[in-house]
């Protein structure tokens, strides 16, 4: 907030600059920097599309607080469905016919390497994709794509890591989503347990998407005599694992990923002491976690989402990820101050030095460099005690090679 | 052994989740001689329907009532309005516009009430009065009303006056006009009922699921292959295609084929089993002599 | 005043005119026959008078009109239709097509009733009565569909080339049941048929259509002497 | 009996008014119609912007594919929801030969529908037993499985699994030509020589055996048609077409992944055709476009009405079913069946 008004104050002074720069800047005036997006708002995908909108809904509110260095934001966001081909087109003719200055937040792994190639071959920024693949932070071979979340891969490895140091002996069951993500994370757990992994787990099952219920699978674990289960699934199974957990009467150490994590969309529809013990990883806070009742940066939110998105969803996490991504991009821009080209914007987003995000947990910060593509490395485990995901043990750092 | 009865009594509750979509496919096949590819949206819709009634303070059973009247007025205006006019339009038509419902009902239930799953209440207690950790109450209940509703809609199309010209309105209106039924009024119930069915299903589906626009998505693909492997024009057959659905479905991804190919192979199995029986397990081959 | 008064009728499939201005009395208790050739509009008349065709002109039955209802409402009226190919229902069986002729009645005894007399006449539904319609022979279709008609408990049947496919046997014992239930059950009938012998044999009085035009009228035994007739449609 | 034929005659075309492309007879007024079209399909890509070649290139990839749905359902009377799969098929048959075998791209276009052709009449030979919805069930379980064995952890060697597979669209050898209007005119091509073989096709022998087993199966085996073999050999010829759709799909996309495959790409293609209209061929573009531009133009339609309300992107599924519903409103027959009953209505011989 402070640094907007200082920016605000400054907009006068460099106006003149602004304009001169601006203006061999592509998708960038003196009065305005276009964005582009795609997100799937329509289709089987379509619950993902309330980050592209919440973002939508967090440019709003920078326009109406002045905009970024006298700029305002234009954000042009494209219904893609999921469907990569779609993705193709929409980004064409975001960066062919809109000319926008980059894209930004693009969502999806599939939908993203359509257009991959692509962006870096334009040289427009792709930044901070919206995807928790390892692929987007390649600088040497891809230039102009950035990431922003902790990769599925590195919360893979935690969780490797974790059942290392925590249950060498233990007998562990590994469910995940047949897709990129899904088997993104086993990666990371394979990356980090070796051969232990091929001893110590026991069985595998995956589930896909159009699953009505994944009861089998999860009768299927239980049979193995599994005592650590590693569940990597979207909080809709996730809440279905729990609850069909504590039916048949399965208790091992359940280890959730970071995309179910969440109170009001997993823990609660299951029920919130079905899913006492839980531990998982997080790098933001979760609004609805009781812990943050009366966090400043918390409450700042709320009124935003009230202010700003009231059709929105308050017990969706993806809301608060949409808000902490888009004040990266805030961050990135202030920098660029009136340098808006897109070597510029680039050299911006991979020269973040430990900046601070509303929303992410205490101590984490941005970072990159020229040859560190992933902006956020850092997480903290989390154990679920009935009402709290309480954080214990340091912030892990993996550092993604 | 303990495994194959458990996953085998899974599959029946999960079967009984696609065997109550099934029996609403099969109601409005009986009515309109045609496949309604929205009726999981509608069903979905349905049930937030009843969902927001509840937050809103109704008890379980008026917010059932309610939500089913609402349904069934609902369906018969959905023919009213949208179907009414097209009558006379090819059956590929007609299924663009239900494929054209289905979007709309989709994404209406998420702009007013958003992706993130919601809890919907059970009405069944919440123990077994034995002890057992094969099977939940809820599932047994499924499995009940799935079977109850078998049986009124069996009744119905069997027994009463009204099934049989609705069956008869459906099959061959021109015959029907001529005998007095009113072709209009019987597309219009057909389609309330078969509503007010999906919103039971929808109802009875969503605590074992949980409650989200795209929640029947899968469920909407196992229900129809559940009531075309039965036989579309027998309620019976429907729900016995749904319980073998969910029971091939959990055995197979244990024992045959896993997880990852089990809805390819529940497919496959059933297409095969359409080879030899072309109108499903216990569809009438419909004989005409000329 | 005659039961059904049909006047300047005119009938239209799409751009093309079937029916010309056709006048015709049917008067009650009576069988009234339609002759013509191939395309002549018997047919057409038929389908007016059930309102399954655009049309206009009036059609009056017991000074009532019927122009621009509904067909189930004209049903309702007590006109019963036993169309071109049968009608049968043919996925349910004969008995639950004879529930479907009576669903206008109301009155479970009523309708009871109303199918042992059905029997009565065609004793060989009877042994079908659980069998699949659509299973049933061309005659026991044929039997099926009159006997649907008799459910309505009708006072008008139109009956639509009830001969068409039939063996000679099988539609010597339907005219003669016709014949019957006409005059025990006091139904009136209007019979469109090509097979001019068997018509006349069966009706009373009898109108000859040409091209969507009445050209000839009068009694079964006036028409049958007529020469021009005799030629063209008795072929003797 | 009578009434129909008069409406035959009526609808008969007056011979004066004939004329002769490619062998093929023709109405004046079509005549017209379709050199217009090719002229503006020649020069278009050189008026309008390299995005809008792409998406008309694109439009076109679709054409096909409904072209090739269209030669099944509208013209034999079987019903598809599993043309993603062939559509997949040909795609990963020219995304693995380019990117694998290092093929160049011309030469895996033609394998590409052969593969299909292949595939297509297999699956044909067990729904010749299937009819009506229960085939509908057939194909959508093809459809189904598709992306899944597409992901298949055994096959990813050869799929490339969930991350798909990139390939390069081909270089253009022609200097005055851009990369885009290259593609544009391949795809042209390809499309039009598609396009005189299904005219050819349905016009001959073949066709008239094809559609009397729409029109009436039990008619066309007493008349000595094998129907067995013309239904599976239909379902290879769609399968061929809608095969080098995706082929020719993947050059556009460069870039194949399960998930663009999925079977609602086969519900898009049904949509398309309904709207085109069943049973005519130059329908087919139009039902590409549909697909193409449809979607885009409810997008639009909803930011222009709520602007810059986050909320509202949900609406955008709402506006496009609006759109599908109204569609059928005015043209229950597709756009084929309006033209067809324009046609007959006001430009009867003589009028």
């Amino acid at each position: 907030m402070k640094t907007l008004h200082v920016a605000t104050a400054a907009v006068a002074a460099t106006m003149w600059a602004g304009a001169a720069i601006a203006g061999n800047a592509p998708g960038v005036t003196s009065t305005e920097i276009k964005i582009g997006n795609t997100n799937p708002y329509s289709g089987p995908a379509s619950s993902y599309g309330t980050i592209g909108k919440s973002i939508g809904a967090c440019w709003n509110w920078v326009n109406d607080t002045g905009g970024i260095n006298g700029r305002k934001i234009k954000w042009i966001s494209l219904d893609d469905g999921y469907s990569p081909p779609k993705t193709k087109e929409q980004i064409r003719k975001l960066v062919e016919r809109e000319k926008v200055a980059f894209t930004f937040q693009t969502l999806g792994t599939p939908t993203n390497s359509a257009v991959h190639r692509y962006m870096n071959k334009k040289q427009v920024p792709h930044l901070f994709v919206a995807t928790g693949a390892t692929k987007w932070g390649q600088p040497k071979k891809f230039p102009w794509t950035m990431g922003w979340q902790p990769n599925y891969q590195t919360v893979g490895a935690i969780f490797g890591n974790y059942i290392l140091q925590n249950y060498p002996q233990g007998k562990v069951a590994v469910m995940y989503q047949n897709d990129d993500y899904g088997k993104d994370y086993v990666i990371g757990m394979k990356r980090a347990m070796g051969d232990k992994y091929a001893k110590q787990v026991v069985k595998q099952e995956t589930y896909e998407v159009t699953d009505p219920t994944i009861d089998s699978q999860i009768i299927a674990l239980a049979g193995s005599g599994a005592d650590v289960f590693v569940n990597i699934s979207i909080p809709k199974f996730a809440a279905q694992a729990i609850k069909k957990m504590h039916a048949i009467g399965w208790k091992p150490a359940h280890i959730l990923n970071d995309v179910a994590a969440s109170i009001a969309s997993t823990y609660k529809p299951a029920g919130l002491e079905k899913a006492k013990g839980i531990i998982s990883v997080d790098f933001y806070k979760d609004p609805n976690d009781p812990e943050w009742k009366d966090d400043p940066e918390t409450n700042a939110w709320r009124a935003w989402m009230d202010k700003y998105y009231p059709g929105g969803d308050k017990s969706n996490k993806m809301n608060a990820y949409g808000y902490a991504v888009c004040h990266t991009m805030i961050e990135v821009l202030k920098k660029a101050g009136n340098d808006l080209s897109r070597e510029n914007i680039m050299k911006q987003a991979s020269s973040l030095k430990e900046v601070h995000l509303p929303m992410l947990l205490p101590g984490m910060y941005a970072d990159t460099s020229p040859t560190d593509f992933y902006p956020l490395e850092q997480m903290q485990m989390t154990r679920f005690d009935g009402t709290r995901s309480v954080r214990f043990g340091p912030l892990i750092s993996a550092e993604t090679e | 052994m303990d495994q194959f009865l458990q996953q085998t009594l899974s599959g029946l509750a999960n079967g009984a989740i696609y065997a109550s979509l099934a029996l609403a496919v099969v109601m409005i096949y009986q009515a309109i001689d045609h496949f309604n590819f929205a009726q999981g949206e509608m069903a979905m819709f349905s049930t937030f329907i009843a969902w927001q009634l509840i937050a809103w303070g109704a008890p379980y059973w008026v917010a059932f009532v309610v939500c089913l009247a609402i349904s069934f007025i609902g369906g018969m205006a959905i023919e009213r309005i949208i179907f009414a006019p097209i009558h006379d339009a090819p059956a590929l038509s007609h299924v663009v516009v239900f494929i054209a419902l289905t979007l709309i009902f989709n994404a209406m239930a998420g702009f007013i009430w958003e992706f993130t799953i919601k809890e919907f209440p059970s009405p069944f207690p919440a123990e077994l009065p034995f002890e057992t950790k094969l099977i939940g109450p809820h599932e047994v209940g499924i499995v009940g009303i799935t079977l109850i509703m078998l049986g009124m809609i069996y009744v119905f199309f069997r027994f009463t006056p009204i099934g049989l010209a609705m069956r008869a309105a459906a099959a061959s209106p021109e015959s029907a006009r001529l005998v007095g039924i009113s072709v209009k009024k019987m597309l219009g119930l057909g389609w309330g009922l078969a509503a007010a069915v999906g919103a039971v299903a929808g109802m009875m589906i969503a605590p074992v699921v949980f409650l989200e626009p795209n929640m029947m998505l899968g469920i909407l693909l196992y229900g129809f292959a559940g009531a075309v492997v039965g036989g579309l024009t027998s309620p019976g057959g429907a729900v016995v295609g749904g319980f073998l659905m969910g029971v091939l479905e959990a055995l197979a991804g244990t024992y045959v084929i896993g997880s990852e190919l089990k809805l390819t192979f529940a497919l496959v199995v059933i297409v095969a089993v359409l080879l030899f029986r072309p109108a499903g397990l216990f569809g009438r081959v419909v004989v005409q002599r000329v | 005043m005659a039961m059904l008064e049909v006047r300047g009728l005119e009938a239209f499939y799409g751009h093309t005119q079937a029916l010309h201005g056709l006048d015709f009395d049917l008067e009650e208790g009576g069988i009234t026959t339609i002759l013509g050739a191939n395309g002549a509009g018997k047919t057409t008349t038929l389908r007016s008078i059930c309102g399954m065709v655009s049309n206009n002109g009036s059609i009056t039955f017991d000074g009532e009109g019927l122009i621009g209802k509904a067909t189930e409402n004209i049903v309702r009226k007590g006109i019963a239709h036993v169309p071109e190919g049968r009608g049968t229902f043919v996925r349910v069986t004969t008995e639950e097509n004879l529930r479907l002729g009576a669903f206008t009645v109301k009155g479970a005894k009523k309708i009871a009733d109303g199918m042992e007399r059905v029997y009565t006449y065609f004793p060989r539904l009877k042994e079908r009565r659980n069998q699949q319609a659509g299973t049933l022979s061309g005659g026991e279709q044929q039997m099926l569909a009159v006997g649907r008609a008799m459910m309505l408990q009708p006072r008008l049947m139109l009956l639509d080339e009830p001969s068409f496919g039939l063996a000679p046997l099988i539609v010597k014992e339907l005219f003669e049941i016709l014949r019957t239930i006409n005059q025990e059950e006091g139904v009136s009938m209007l019979l469109v048929e090509q097979n001019a012998t068997l018509a006349l044999g069966l009706a009373d009085h009898a109108y000859l259509l040409e091209t969507g035009r009445v050209v000839m009228s009068g009694t079964s035994d006036d028409i049958a002497s007529d020469e021009n007739v005799r030629k063209s449609y008795l072929g003797y | 009996m009578a009434l129909s034929d008069a409406k035959s005659v009526a609808m008969r075309p007056n011979p004066a008014h004939t004329a002769v492309l490619f062998g093929i007879k023709l109405p004046m007024w079509n005549l017209y119609l379709t050199v217009i079209g090719i002229a503006a399909a020649l020069v278009l890509p050189f008026v309008v912007e390299g995005f809008t070649v792409f998406q008309l290139t694109q439009a076109l990839v679709y054409a096909i594919a409904v072209l090739g749905l269209n030669l099944l359902t509208g013209f034999n009377g079987q019903f598809s929801l599993g043309h993603s799969a062939f559509y997949a098929l040909g795609a990963y048959t020219a995304a693995i030969m380019v990117e694998r075998y290092e093929v160049a791209f011309y030469w895996t276009i033609l394998p590409a529908g052969i593969i299909c052709f292949i595939g297509g009449f297999l699956f044909g030979l067990p729904a010749l037993r299937l009819e009506g919805l229960f085939l509908a069930l057939a194909t959508f379980a093809l459809a189904v499985a598709t992306p899944q064995l597409l992901r298949y952890e055994h096959f990813e060697g050869f799929t490339g699994g969930v991350q798909g597979i990139d390939l390069f669209k081909p270089d253009s050898p022609i200097e005055f030509l851009g990369g885009d209007q290259w593609l544009y005119f391949v795809v042209l091509v390809c499309g039009a020589l598609l396009v005189v073989g299904a005219w050819n096709l349905t016009r001959g022998r073949t066709g008239r055996a094809i559609m009397a087993i729409r029109d009436n199966p039990l008619a066309a085996r007493t008349m000595g048609i094998n129907t067995s073999l013309y239904k599976s050999v239909t379902f290879g010829v769609s399968g061929f077409y809608t095969g080098i759709a995706g082929a020719l799909g993947a050059a556009v996309a460069e870039f194949v992944a399960p998930d663009s495959f999925t079977f609602f790409l086969s519900v898009w293609l049904l949509v398309g055709m309904v709207i085109g209209g069943l049973g005519s061929i130059p329908a087919a573009i139009v039902g590409g476009l549909f697909i193409l531009y449809v979607p885009n133009i409810s997008e639009a339609l909803i930011g222009q009405v709520f602007g810059d309300d986050p909320s509202a992107k949900a609406l955008i599924g709402v506006a496009f079913g609006c759109f599908l519903i109204f569609a059928v409103y005015v043209m229950p027959n597709g756009l084929a069946g309006f033209v067809r009953w324009f046609v007959a209505r006001y430009s009867r011989p003589g009028i």
